[in-house]
């Protein structure tokens, strides 16, 4: 038993840090780094650096573009990249769709949909959520009626995730209403620009467009664009939705963190720092002891080769502390939580800003978190999961 | 022992419930945030007509002569209602500051104007420094004769640019944080020497940073005496904003245990999941402890024996940021998606109590002074 | 709207205080005061003098020598009993059996069983649970079968509560099996020195006995012992614990808290008060906080006549708040919470005390405590009631 | 990275797990703690003949020269099965100061007996006004030429009546609470000028009280060196008890699952109810995230960097205490009446688990110094 990262390792994460050093622009790292709103283009941005290095993929197989790392290289990876406030990778591709595409696509799929995956010329968006089928996501309706060599699908998709710069779309539709609901269920891919699709922005309590609801009237999908067998989607979509949770959290709960103190470093009470005031320190220590606690408890899943019932666990765990980090960071500003200036979160806003300027996103950032929780399946639902397949309850 | 409404407090909560009923729709309420000034100026003045401004303010001076409990039954209706208008910093705020120190010119001249919603008031005290300290000063007014010049700077100055006069907090001697040597001033908001920046608030008021240079200000109160009068003003002031608190958090009760009757999952309604119902529970009692504790405080809040006053309204401070949290958060989890939603009543809810929580002092603040009390 | 007391009610308070300084053997009030275990003789001396004042039943019907107090001497008298550390006075015969009796009794029983529990010359104990009827106490198979002008009677209750020092146990028993568990249940008053009773102690987690199983072997009991209707026990049982969970508990509650105060001050960290230390100070004024809102919340519950469902929410936030108290005081003892001398919470061990004297009791009243949430309905079975009761859900 | 137990690291598991099995069956541990002594001398000689207390002590000395994780693994299974044993006074701590300071023929003359069982050593720390500060000294020791005499109150020593030696900390110079002038000394029990007084514990192990009037005393390591040493070995305690503490916890849950399994109530089993599935998943989870702390600090207890050692030890105490006191609440709350019975198992894990939250500290202390390390 150790904990140490071997020499191998810790030269890999030299070699990440000098690659983040070298191609993450200083204007970019500012936008993270203050939690301003980043555009697509960002994550364009960084996302054809990392391929350019080889490094966007990694978790694929070899042969189609990814790396064999071991567990705690991409564990290192992930981890130099947030605390390098670096982008995030836009998930839905890369890591979503691809995975089913190259675990249960046809090879042609394989050709046709991966490459461009892979050098971010084409953005996916997911469409699973429907505005009757929440946490029991297998109740969805949008259907899929064969006519032809063609699929028609109609319906509603919602909570669908920056929807507004997707080319494509991997969904979940209903193609038999025999059996138990999650039997009559596929995984199709469409193209956002058929006839028959709309969407419509959501905007959430934070005042950002993040999310949208995709209609789909009478919308032509070609057969191949189905992956797998017909009505098997619900066990592509399990099997996706374990990479969704097993993404490392560790590293955004490190960066929230830093942000939590260096404002609680600067901001006052009765004269001294607020982060040496003991009732603050004690919030503090208590979630960095939580946030240590939460890195063990990662560290120990790595050896994993398949993402289990602890993706459950990590999942419930980490959002809480990504909660409570927001909460106590919004905690920390006092009064000036309170301002509301949209464009204060855009970088490049030439106003001086209200109050200190680490305050503005902060408010925001905590009503945007509660989604946390909610989204890729409830911690309530996890919790049932975990019940059932953990302690078979 | 009785915590009963009169017949009186009663009439007064249906008609602020009819008001809100008929002017607080969402579509309605989103108009008045995105509007220019915040608020309406007509819901101003029906106010003023229906003798809620004068509610609280002296009979000699045009005013009703309302008990806090008053107060209560009003902040807990524009609590449910989400209600925009400067009624805490106009009247409970101001018109607390005039009561509580103004001179007979000042009263006599300012108070009738109030309750006819002619003139309306701001309170400017936070400071970049000062945290939830109110005696953490360091605007400066310096005595010019009988005429005092106010410099420095204050923040989240609520309901400021559509005040007509701001009352300001500024030190006349002492150092930071004496609680000594604190004068409150009555300054025109178009005075030369102050500039002000205007910008909106997370739960859709309005608030703004103000800078002085020299600007002229009249004393309200007693020079150097503006510590105890800070005390017992925004410890009213603190009374009031636990009923509009109580107010939302009831809302949000009901709403989500409605919602959970009537969203179906797993072929039934979400209320059939006991763990949904036990959160429920816990919501239902948050808003029962809210209550008692907003009805003590309100018949509290101008008790003699300042030790327990004190306690008392920091003891409901604490207890109200503990039960807007838990039913704010868990009614945005529970509402699922939907509650992450502008569209949704939910979410608008959340963020005010949030934000309430941070007004005159969160809930940490509240639970040291009570500990240092 | 006021929360004053009246000067009415203020002067009854000053009554009843002075009825205790004057009738209150110092050696009681210090055993209560100090948390050591009483005796059946010190309760029974205690309820002698409050009947003696006519004191001792105060919610019975004045004919059969209650008093027609108005709430607030209601609850005036309960927390000046406490606050004055009086012996509790023992629930099971007039404040359980007796509401019974004199709801649902015949006028026969009523002259048979109220006067010996008016001069506690009688004691009772309560048969509801059984060892395979906890929650669900409906569920409950103790038999009575009817002989002739007799019932007998055979199954085990538990957690009988102070069964070895009563006289007479009123018990629900089964006496059908048709329709929903709760139709076939009687209301049947059993004396204990009946042939058949066998009584076996519980030892609790706390080293004490205050628990019992009794089993009863083919026990005969005449039918005039039945109360009300055969098969309607179940409707007397819960009116009975509406009365069980009514009692008020601010008083208890803020006895805790004086003890926890006065333990804090004497107890040092870092050479100062912990009651001082910033982190402790803290920990006890949240529990303040919350104790002023339950007393707040139960004196809005004053002027119902009914106990209902605020019952059950006092209920559940009282014994928490009982168990915070026992835990903070357990806390405050630091090392001196471990040594565990049975006979040093007996009044009169004249060894001199393991640390200091107020030591002893704190980790057994913290395990015993453990008890509150659980009996009398588990606060999981209130929070049951209260979502369908309160919120019908 | 590697969490995996080496092979003799499972043989020592199954190893103690056959001990517990067959040593420590309910009725079989209460007689140990109804025992004069508290615990079995038989057992004692099998654990040395199974080379468990020889495990952690230098091979040089007749010890095994084992890692913490071996400690760990040994004190998890001694968890799982609540052994009343003197393991942790007499291995981990005294032979942890012997191996940390002892010189070289205390280590020649003492090691070998411990790891044979033969010699039984107790750690005197606190005092009456100490609480967890183990810098809080006011014991005395008086230099007399080469010999010390010692005098003062020791509290709440665990396993000091059976215990051949007692190693005491006392002050040579400065004073109470200064870092600086505390030395630990070897006492024998039965030197004069000692008087104890012995008490069972609440969780079933065995303390005493010390009163020390001039009593013998030979320094055991630096004079005056005694901070550093009581952080370095109390340290390895705080990781050794944490695997203790992880035992109990892991019984707690799967006792409490399999309760919920079998126990019928209004016609399902009690797991069918969704509020105790998610409270025992709650419950699990605890389980996971203490057990990840006892293997972080059990891997960084001997780290050089001074202040992530102390961080990881204080980090791991309070997260075991947190879990702890969750999991042994809840345990006893879901066995309903019966886990309040001294009958049952789960009353003695939730009492042993409450009392490990005091020792070296409890979770708020080590808190407070983890946010000031």
């Amino acid at each position: 038993m150790d904990m140490q990262f071997g020499s191998e390792d810790l030269a890999f994460r030299d070699e990440v840090r000098q690659f983040i050093a070298d191609n993450l622009p200083v204007d970019l790292k500012e936008k993270v780094q203050r939690g301003l709103h980043l555009g697509k283009e960002d994550y364009e941005f960084w996302q054809k650096k990392l391929n350019e290095r080889g490094w966007f993929a990694p978790h694929w197989p070899v042969e189609l573009g990814g790396v064999e790392w071991r567990p705690t290289q991409h564990y290192m990876f992930q981890n130099e990249q947030v605390e390098g406030y670096c982008p995030s990778v836009m998930p839905f591709g890369v890591r979503m769709v691809a995975p089913v595409i190259f675990t249960y696509g046809n090879d042609e799929q394989k050709q046709r949909f991966l490459p461009d995956i892979l050098d971010s010329s084409v953005w996916w968006c997911q469409g699973y959520s429907e505005p009757g089928s929440g946490s029991d996501l297998a109740s969805l309706q949008t259907k899929a009626v064969r006519d032809g060599d063609h699929y028609v699908v109609n319906g509603t998709k919602t909570w669908t995730t920056l929807a507004q710069h997707a080319d494509w779309i991997f969904c979940l539709v209903r193609t038999s209403g025999e059996g138990k609901p999650q039997e009559g269920i596929s995984f199709l891919l469409i193209d956002m620009k058929s006839p028959g699709i709309e969407i419509t922005p959501i905007i959430t309590i934070d005042g950002s467009h993040e999310v949208n609801s995709v209609f789909f009237t009478d919308v032509r999908v070609p057969v191949e664009n189905l992956i797998g067998e017909e009505n098997k989607g619900w066990t592509y979509a399990k099997f996706l939705l374990l990479f969704e949770r097993s993404n490392s959290l560790t590293g955004g709960l490190k960066q929230q963190l830093h942000r939590l103190r260096s404002i609680a470093a600067q901001e006052l009470t009765n004269g001294q720092a607020l982060l040496d005031e003991p009732g603050f320190a004690a919030r503090v220590a208590d979630y960095e002891v939580q946030l240590r606690t939460y890195d063990a408890l990662e560290l120990r899943t790595l050896g994993k080769t398949e993402p289990g019932a602890e993706a459950s666990y990590l999942k419930i765990l980490g959002t809480d502390l990504q909660q409570l980090a927001s909460e106590l960071t919004l905690q920390a500003v006092g009064y000036y939580g309170n301002p509301f200036i949209r464009d204060a979160l855009v970088l490049g806003y030439n106003e001086p800003s209200v109050g200190p300027d680490y305050a503005a996103p902060t408010a925001p950032q905590y009503f945007n978190y509660r989604k946390t929780a909610i989204y890729a399946g409830s911690n309530e639902i996890q919790r049932n999961i975990l019940s059932k397949a953990v302690l078979g309850m | 022992m009785d915590f009963s409404l009169s017949e009186e407090q009663q009439l007064l909560k249906d008609s602020v419930q009819r008001f809100v009923r008929e002017e607080y729709e969402l579509e309605a309420r989103r108009k008045l945030v995105a509007s220019d000034t915040g608020y309406s100026e007509e819901n101003w003045a029906k106010m003023a007509e229906l003798g809620w401004l004068a509610l609280s303010l002296p009979e000699e001076y045009g005013g009703i002569g309302g008990s806090p409990v008053d107060t209560m039954v009003l902040m807990e209706e524009f609590g449910r209602g989400l209600v925009v208008e400067p009624y805490m910093s106009s009247i409970v705020i101001g018109g607390g500051f005039l009561m509580a120190a103004g001179s007979a010119a000042q009263k006599t001249e300012l108070l009738p104007k109030l309750a006819a919603g002619e003139l309306k008031l701001a309170f400017a005290y936070a400071e970049r420094q000062s945290r939830f300290d109110l005696n953490d000063v360091e605007c400066k007014a310096e005595a010019n004769g009988d005429s005092y010049s106010l410099s420095g700077h204050k923040g989240v100055v609520f309901h400021a640019a559509t005040a007509d006069k701001i009352i300001v907090s500024a030190r006349t001697s002492g150092g930071s944080r004496d609680t000594d040597g604190i004068t409150l001033f009555l300054v025109d908001n178009n005075a030369s020497g102050l500039s002000r920046r205007d910008y909106p608030t997370v739960d859709g008021l309005r608030a703004s940073e103000l800078e002085m240079d020299g600007v002229a200000g009249t004393p309200l109160g007693a020079v150097g005496g503006g510590a105890a009068l800070m005390d017992q003003v925004v410890g009213q002031a603190i009374a009031a904003i636990c009923a509009e608190a109580v107010g939302c958090m009831d809302v949000l009760q009901e709403t989500t245990n409605e919602y959970l009757k009537t969203r179906v999952q797993f072929g039934v309604p979400l209320s059939k999941f006991q763990v949904l119902q036990h959160r429920m529970v816990d919501m239902f009692m948050e808003c029962e402890q809210a209550r008692s504790m907003c009805y003590m405080v309100n018949l509290k809040v101008d008790e003699e024996d300042q030790v327990e006053r004190e306690k008392a309204i920091s003891a409901a401070k604490v207890q109200i940021g503990n039960s807007g949290r838990y039913v704010g958060q868990q009614s945005v989890q529970l509402h699922g998606g939907m509650g992450m939603t502008d569209e949704l009543h939910v979410g608008h809810y959340f963020k005010r109590l949030t934000m309430i929580d941070t007004m005159f002092g969160n809930k940490d603040h509240h639970l040291k002074r009570y500990a240092d009390l």
